[in-house]
């Protein structure tokens, strides 16, 4: 009886490392939300689909898809889907990043500088509706059909931690490969953007944005600068997001919808906390996991979709703008 | 001393006109030339228009849905219409906007930073003018590391005047520094600019309701009304003017008024005719 | 002409299925127009119109196209079917869901307008059991079998069969609601990993049979073990997983690949003069094979109407008439052009659901191609047959419809 | 000038608080009236009804529940869908349980639920919010979803979990199931969303909707003058609640007739009514309309003209639809982020002093 | 404890204590707002606050209004042991107040904000308020009658049924007071009511508030930088700085006071 105790000890730390490495997944892309909501207090909705748009986007060059191809061969009657040539990763990684800049750069010039000042849930709907466009245009520009990424990175059980723990604890540990990537270039990112929001210019710069976009300007902040540059970096995160996510479960539409799974991590972790991003996705990760493990059968299953926002709500409760957020100044 | 006979124009508004929203006409032909290195004073009551006119200046408008229709503003000569609000700042034009508009969540100390984000002349410059603001401000030292929002109005004010001091401005659009300021504070802070405009050579527009004051530390003055300029001088002249005594400065005959015995109904201002 | 609506999704979350059905669809039907003139000399005129897997826009559709002359629809979603079970039973049109829908609609004695020929959702679940019980000699006993569904009506569908299965044939049953999406499933595939169930049955659709098949892959349970209903067994669910889905089955109730003669007339008539639709891309894959094996079955019931009304511009009314007497015997399919694609289909006023038989299909990464490894089986109506009636009858009470005499 | 009020005086406070304090929108709203009652409902067919007003009427009810809460008491909500679904297995629920009652009562009923449920969800609001808040109202949404598709008891036992609506009449008309007719549904859904658009002016218009507005515009401030926080929030998500209740039984019943939970309330629900009053909105009456029509006619419209009118492959036409609904939505937000109620009230306001320009 | 009433050299009634600070200490987190502080208010007096910026002024008023809730001390109102009370609560017993930063509802027009100052007095339950129908619209238009007058009163007629957003600032200060007198308080906090305008509307605002206290007896606790004002309104004045009070009395007690003439004045005033 013992031993099935330990098993059930084994099982449950291995969910838990489980879940621990799910949130990093989530916290891949709430990363990207925080840094555009602190940067201009915009909600983006649409970051969901900006990882899906990279994602699309890094397959297409990757496999030299022509751009449009369906909608050009249902004006013309012709037939072309591909150029023919195959590109390198790191090179498609590079173009796609460029894309992601160019197209950070057209949403400031065409949305959101003609919204500046206005009240957040209209930027947020703004980006609702850039939401929409993207998707749209994603699927035009190369097609609805489900695709594969692969950039080399690894996926499945680690063999090395299964046989090695297998060994130590008489119980292997199932540790997905990707999972183990995902964590290190998620630690990686994050260190990268803390240090930039904290201690550069630009990264203070951005802040300021963030408090008072009038008063930003008045001190010679260029707004379009700033949000080009954030964009920019929201923009690889989506790209990261969109690869793990990618090779995780294939590139299409349901890509867009892991928005929804960053939700709670950000209201867990606060919006403006880059950090609180990953101990979000971290908490609901191992929360989610945990809970649909030991509750979820006993009410019938499938509940990470709701318990995340759950947990995340009544966390709120205790603390309104989230473990790490900024603290609501409330003077009169 | 400024001499503001010999003195070269460096901005100048020419009869605009500033439309909010498509519909609402706010300013209706205000002019005013502002000489380099004097202490150009806007005055006039609520809705006057002075914030806008700043605003007009400084390129802020568009932001609150607001266009100027018609008229020019020309800044050492150049028009600004053509530059946004950064190459404004870049050219030496800074506003501290009214209601003081701080970082809340940054720090005192990176407020003041923001302040330097144009600044092209290296750390250690930035680093020597922020000290030249702690000397002007000594309570901001003290406050440096508490996030700008949980500071008072009057730090506050400091702040947005320190920041504005250290993107070495050739010019500060100064919109009511005095507004919610204790008395002494408001002396201090007129100290300051008037301590900065003649020991850093820096240029003032500033907008403001506390006429007596403006008035005793402005070399020029101008009186708005409505959107329209209705008086202007030099301030030792608009000081002594009648209407300005009685209507801006609270004065009659005998000398300040007890606010006790204020009249209902007053004699009509001489300009609304 | 004979007016056939295609209620297509080729966007939003199920887009990339929807396409490929879709296109078979279509193709079909142009088929028979450009190589017989259309059926009985009657062309069929086929407007699409996109639903995206939402009810709200598939009534949109229905009620665009319902007054245009339309004969029959086949939405492809079980949601959408629901929504035009009562619709079409005032409006009097055929509503075919092969594969899909309201199992119970099998029961034309209530659902007189709805055919689901050939095998429905439960007829699946129990071929996929009587196929274990070949392999294991016919004896379930003691194994554990976990059902993954899409946590929707769909999903949920098989539930009952296989609790009365589990039942008769003392294996265990668990089960495991995916809720759609389903792109992130560790904790169902660690409680499997843990659980070591002998097999997996999935009800799966979208994104959610790739991402099963991934973790599956990724906790190394055997593929062999696992296996999918017809709706989560085509191209699009094992190949974004590569090698390791190799050996993955699913269920199918009909033929797999391009090997049959139809295909000629397909790429000869159809495809090379430019007409297929969307640019032919998807020709012969499964779900491809299934569109168009709809519009056979939809397009043989039209001829049997002509038939038996004696005029070639016939209604809904004669084409339920010729539903109800349709017999797709293996002969007329070789003549289609298409020998053993399917089961034989004979249906009658009260059976619209034809004989429930498929057979099982394995997955071959390497060739990237599907083989059939078994025979068509025919379900075990002992224990579908009473379901079938008590849902038909609660429907029938709650709807208060008198069922027909047959 | 062609829109004046010049010599439209009002002599008591009561014409002064009226609706419609112009006499020209006076008429021009009792003629929309009338032509809604006495003349639509005689040339309506069945795509008409089904296609564009039935769905157009109960999405402009749940905008206007939705536009109380958002517009008006400033608490931005994602969980629209999940309420709605409450209104529809209430509705369904009580239809099923107790049929010799009128549908009508029915649906008043199904609305008085979801308030009390809305009521619940809505507590949190007292601590959080903002978009913390929106986010947490996602909680209700996936939470609602969940227990609906999982507790048989909720959708009768029945197999699959769909819920069907057998027939109702009122006064010997059905109303809901199959055989309902394109007048009755239509003639239902309008005097639902006649009355409630009339109760929602009301609330809005007296001392309930000054508290919400308080509370939206600053919501410290509104307490310290003496507006009960608790009182003020939860009365908005309740009566909230209820018009979307009404909306989501009405959804269901009249409309769609089956619905499965996760399908037809889910979360692009929510969004689809926030968007109606964004964009027609906030804090509008005529503007939740105004909105509730753009989102329902924009796709029919679009679908038609790609599809119907340049003859483009359905897919390529959805997906084109898909960027210009997106795009279309920025393009309102830029050009008026009040929404098409604020845009109308401008050009009123041009038109009193055309053609002088200010 | 009482004092007695007093009639003022301008033929005010000054009644006994109506309001009561004790021993009031306000911190957030380490910072000490306010230290220890105790002053009365007394029935139809002016008082004024007055303390440099940051002393703490506001942070009182806020303790007063109950937005606050001190770490220690008591507050006594009308001879009675306030217990603790939401800001909502306290307005019902009467206190209305301003804010130092304007606090209007800015989606509304000034006569619905003005409206609002009299919600704790409308009473009709929501069905009616639903249907429109009987008590509903009946208080609608008698308190539509009483706000019209407070309207007559600050002259902002014209304004009526503008959206307060569009005002400029020395309106929006008058609709806030109008939005207070409209609740007809027993007492009116005035934050800093006239910061930010010019000589001119300084007097107007003077003038009213004068008459408030003249006409409604209604006491009135007001903090206000300009020292002409200031000592020309008030009956009595309390200096805060740094949290410490530093004075109280009458003006003329005040502006001799050399500790305040240091912290706060500057300069002896005139
Ligand atoms: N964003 C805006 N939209 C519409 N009207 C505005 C806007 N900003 C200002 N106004 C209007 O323009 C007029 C002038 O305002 P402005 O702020 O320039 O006055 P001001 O002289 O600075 O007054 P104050 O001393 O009160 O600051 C006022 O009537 C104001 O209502
Ligand atoms: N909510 C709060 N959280 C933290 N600190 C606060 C808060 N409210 C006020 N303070 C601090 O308390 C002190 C007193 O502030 P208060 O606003 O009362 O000053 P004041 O006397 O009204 O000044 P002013 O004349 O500038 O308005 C200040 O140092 C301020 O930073
Ligand atoms: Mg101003
Ligand atoms: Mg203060």
């Amino acid at each position: 009886m013992g031993g099935n105790l330990m098993d059930q000890m084994f099982f449950a730390a291995e969910v838990l490392l489980n879940g621990l490495m799910t949130g990093v997944m989530y916290a891949l892309v709430a990363l990207g939300f925080v840094l555009i909501f602190k940067a201009s207090g915009v909600f983006n909705y649409a970051q969901g689909v900006l990882a899906l748009f990279a994602a699309l986007t890094l397959v297409g060059i990757q496999q030299g898809q022509v751009p449009f191809a369906h909608m050009i061969n249902a004006m013309f009657g012709t037939h072309i889907e591909h150029f023919g040539w195959t590109v390198p990763s790191v090179l498609a990684i590079l173009l796609t990043g460029a894309v992601m800049v160019l197209l950070a750069f057209l949403i400031e010039k065409l949305v959101l500088q003609h919204l500046i000042g206005q009240a957040p849930i209209i930027l947020f709907m703004a980006t609702i509706g850039l939401a929409y466009f993207l998707e749209g245009l994603g699927d035009v520009m190369w097609g609805a059909d489900i695709k594969n990424l692969d950039v080399g990175l690894p996926q499945g059980i680690s063999e090395t931690i299964e046989t090695a723990t297998a060994e130590w604890f008489g119980y292997g540990f199932f540790i997905d490969r990707l999972d183990i990537w995902a964590t290190l270039i998620a630690a990686l990112l994050v260190a990268a953007l803390v240090g930039f929001a904290q201690y550069t210019k630009q990264g203070r710069a951005m802040r300021a944005v963030a408090d008072d976009h009038q008063a930003a300007l008045s001190v010679g902040i260029s707004l379009r600068f700033i949000w080009v540059m954030v964009w920019s970096i929201a923009g690889f995160v989506a790209l990261v997001a969109g690869v793990m996510w990618g090779t995780k479960s294939g590139v299409q539409f349901s890509l867009s919808l892991i928005a929804l799974k960053a939700l709670p991590v950000l209201m867990l972790g606060g919006f403006t906390s880059i950090p609180g991003a990953i101990v979000g996705g971290l908490v609901i990760g191992v929360g989610e996991k945990l809970f649909e493990f030991f509750v979820g059968p006993m009410i019938g299953g499938a509940t990470e979709n709701w318990f995340a926002y759950v947990l995340a709500l009544l966390f709120l409760v205790f603390r309104p703008q989230g473990l790490f957020g900024e603290r609501i100044i409330e003077r009169v | 001393m400024f001499d503001a006979e010999n003195s070269e124009t460096l901005l100048e508004v020419n009869n605009i006109e500033v439309i909010y929203n498509h519909v609402i006409l706010v300013l209706k032909g205000v002019s005013l030339a502002v000489p380099k290195g004097g202490i150009t004073a806007l005055l006039g009551g609520n809705g006057a228009g002075k914030t806008t006119t700043l605003k007009a200046i400084s390129n802020l408008l568009a932001s609150e849905r607001g266009e100027v229709t018609k008229g020019s503003i020309l800044y050492r000569g150049e028009k600004v219409a053509a530059r946004n609000p950064a190459e404004l700042v870049t050219r030496g034009v800074i506003q501290v906007m009214e209601g003081r508009h701080c970082f809340e969540h940054l720090t005192v100390e990176e407020n003041l930073l923001t302040g330097a984000y144009t600044r092209r002349d290296g750390a250690a410059a930035i680093k020597r003018d922020l000290e030249m603001v702690y000397e002007y401000f000594p309570r901001l030292r003290e406050r440096r590391k508490s996030q700008a929002g949980y500071t008072s109005g009057g730090e506050q004010q400091m702040t947005a005047m320190g920041r504005a001091l250290m993107s070495r401005p050739e010019m500060i659009l100064l919109d009511e520094p005095s507004m919610g300021l204790a008395p002494q504070l408001v002396e201090q802070i007129f100290e300051i600019v008037k301590a900065v405009n003649e020991g850093e050579g820096v240029t003032f527009l500033l907008a403001e309701q506390n006429t007596n004051v403006a008035l005793r530390y402005a070399h020029y003055g101008y009186i708005l009304e409505n959107g329209r300029v209705v008086m202007d001088g030099p301030a030792a002249a608009l000081r002594e003017n009648p209407d300005v005594k009685e209507f801006y400065l609270g004065m009659s005959d005998e000398g300040r008024k007890s606010f006790r015995d204020v009249r209902s109904y007053r004699r009509r201002k001489r300009w609304l005719a | 002409d004979l007016v056939v609506p295609n209620m297509s999704y080729r966007t939003g979350a199920y887009g990339a299925n929807g396409t490929q059905y879709a296109d078979g669809f279509n193709d079909y039907f142009t088929l028979l127009n450009e190589r017989d003139g259309g059926i009985g000399g009657e062309k069929i005129q086929v407007p699409e119109c996109e639903t995206a897997y939402n009810t709200e826009k598939g009534v949109e559709c229905y009620e665009a196209t319902k007054d245009t002359g339309a004969l029959i629809y086949n939405p492809l979603s079980t949601g959408i079917t629901y929504q035009l079970i009562p619709k079409v039973a005032v409006d009097k049109k055929v509503l075919y869901t092969p594969g899909y829908g309201r199992t119970s609609g099998k029961n034309g004695k209530v659902f007189e307008w709805v055919f689901n020929a050939p095998a429905n959702y439960w007829d699946g679940a129990s071929v996929a059991i009587k196929y274990l019980l070949d392999e294991n000699g016919g004896d379930l006993s003691g194994k554990k079998i976990a059902l993954v569904y899409h946590n929707s009506a769909y999903g949920k569908e098989p539930i009952r069969t296989l609790q009365g299965l589990a039942e008769k044939h003392g294996f265990s049953l668990s089960e495991i609601p995916i809720d759609a999406p389903g792109q992130e499933q560790k904790s169902q595939w660690l409680q499997i990993r843990r659980d070591r169930p002998d097999y997996v049955i999935m009800y799966g659709w979208g994104v959610m049979n790739q991402a099963a098949i991934q973790e599956a892959a990724n906790i190394r349970f055997p593929m062999e073990n696992f296996i999918g209903i017809w709706w989560s067994g085509s191209e699009v669910d094992v190949m974004p997983v590569g090698a390791k889905a190799d050996g993955y089955k699913a269920l199918t109730f009909h033929g797999v690949g391009k090997d049959y003669p139809v295909y000629d007339e397909l790429q000869e008539y159809v495809i090379d003069p430019g007409k297929a639709s969307q640019g032919g891309e998807h020709v012969g894959s499964v779900l491809y094979s299934r569109g168009m094996y709809a519009a056979l079955v939809i397009s043989e019931a039209i001829r049997k109407a002509q038939e038996l009304a004696g005029v070639s511009e016939i209604t809904p009314e004669q084409l339920r008439d010729g539903f109800e007497q349709l017999d797709i015997t293996p002969e007329r399919l070789e003549e289609l052009g298409l020998p053993d694609f399917g089961p034989e289909i004979k249906l009658s006023c009260d059976n619209h659901g034809g004989s429930g038989m498929a057979r099982m299909q394995q997955w071959d990464a390497e060739a990237k191609a599907w083989n059939l490894i078994s025979e068509f089986t025919e379900p075990d109506q002992e224990i579908i047959a009473p379901l079938i009636a008590e849902d038909s009858e609660a429907y029938a009470k709650e709807a208060g419809i008198t069922p027909r005499d047959c | 000038m062609l829109y004046r009020e010049a010599g439209d005086f009002k002599t008591s406070y009561r014409d002064d608080g009226q609706t419609f304090p112009i006499r020209l929108d006076r008429w021009a709203y009792y003629a929309a009236l009338a032509v809604a009652f006495l003349i639509v409902p005689f040339i309506i067919n069945d795509y008409w009804a089904n296609a564009v007003f039935v769905p157009f009427l109960i999405y402009a009810i749940a905008a206007l529940g939705l536009n109380i809460l958002t517009g008006y008491a400033g608490q931005v909500s994602l969980g629209t869908g999940g309420f709605m679904a409450v209104g529809a297995y209430a509705v369904y629920k009580l239809m099923t349980s107790f049929p010799e009652i009128n549908i009508v009562i029915h649906i008043l009923l199904a609305g008085g639920i979801t308030a009390i449920v809305g009521m619940l969800f809505g507590l949190p609001s007292l601590r959080i919010k903002g978009f913390y808040l929106a986010v947490a109202t996602l909680a209700a949404q996936f939470f609602l979803v969940w227990l609906f598709n999982k507790v048989p008891w909720f959708y009768n036992y029945s197999a699959s979990g769909q819920i069907n609506a057998p027939e109702r009449t009122i006064l010997g008309f059905a109303v809901t199931g199959p055989a309902t007719s394109a007048p009755a549904k239509y003639l239902i859904c309008l005097v639902f969303a006649f009355a409630l658009a009339w109760v929602a002016r009301n609330l809005t218009r007296g001392m309930s909707g000054r508290k919400w507005m308080a509370i939206r515009d600053m919501d410290i401030a509104a307490e310290i003058i003496g507006v009960n926080p608790l009182t003020a929030k939860l009365s908005a998500f309740a009566v909230s609640s209820f018009f979307v209740g009404i909306a989501g039984a009405l959804l269901f019943s009249v409309y769609l007739g089956a619905a499965e939970v996760g399908e037809a309330f889910g979360i692009n629900k929510s969004f689809l009514v926030l968007f109606m009053i964004i964009i027609g909105g906030l804090g509008s009456i005529f503007g939740s309309f105004a909105g509730a029509a753009f989102m329902v006619l924009l796709p029919v419209l679009l679908k038609n003209l790609l599809v119907g009118g340049l003859g483009w492959p359905t897919d390529l036409a959805a997906h084109i639809e898909l960027m210009i609904v997106g795009a279309l939505i920025v393009f309102f937000l830029i050009a008026e982020p009040h929404g098409l109620a604020r845009l109308w009230a401008l050009t009123k306001e041009k038109l009193r002093l055309w053609p002088f320009p200010h | 404890m009482n004092q007695q009433t007093e009639i003022t050299a301008d033929g005010r009634q000054i009644g006994g204590t109506l309001m009561e600070m004790k021993n009031i200490t306000l911190r957030f987190g380490g910072v000490e707002a306010i230290k220890n502080i105790s002053f009365d208010i007394r029935e139809g007096e002016i008082r004024a606050i007055i303390g440099p910026n940051g002393a703490g002024k506001s942070s009182m008023l806020n303790v007063i209004s109950g937005f606050y809730v001190p770490q220690e001390g008591e507050v006594w109102f009308k001879g009675q042991r306030r217990g603790p009370m939401k800001p909502y609560q306290v307005a019902r017993l009467g206190i209305a107040r301003t804010f130092q930063n304007i606090a209007l509802f800015d989606g509304m027009t000034v006569l619905d904000n003005i409206m609002t100052g009299r919600l704790n007095r409308m009473r009709a339950g929501f069905l009616s308020q639903a249907l429109w129908w009987g008590a509903a619209e009946r208080e609608e238009i008698e308190n539509r009658e009483r706000v019209e007058r407070v309207i007559d009163f600050l002259e902002i007629q014209n304004i009526r049924k503008t959206p307060v957003g569009r005002l400029p600032y020395g309106l929006k200060k008058r609709v806030e007071l109008a939005r207070a007198l409209a609740a007809e308080p027993q007492i009116l906090l005035l934050d800093e009511p006239m910061a930010g305008m010019n000589v001119e509307e300084k007097e107007d605002m003077s003038r009213f508030v004068l008459d408030v206290n003249d006409e409604f007896g209604t006491t009135i606790a007001l903090i206000e930088h300009d020292m002409g004002v200031v000592m020309d309104l008030s009956d009595r004045v309390v200096v805060m700085d740094y949290g410490r009070k530093i004075g109280d009395g009458t003006p003329d007690e005040v502006r001799n006071n050399q500790e305040v003439i240091d912290a706060y004045l500057g300069v002896a005033h005139d």
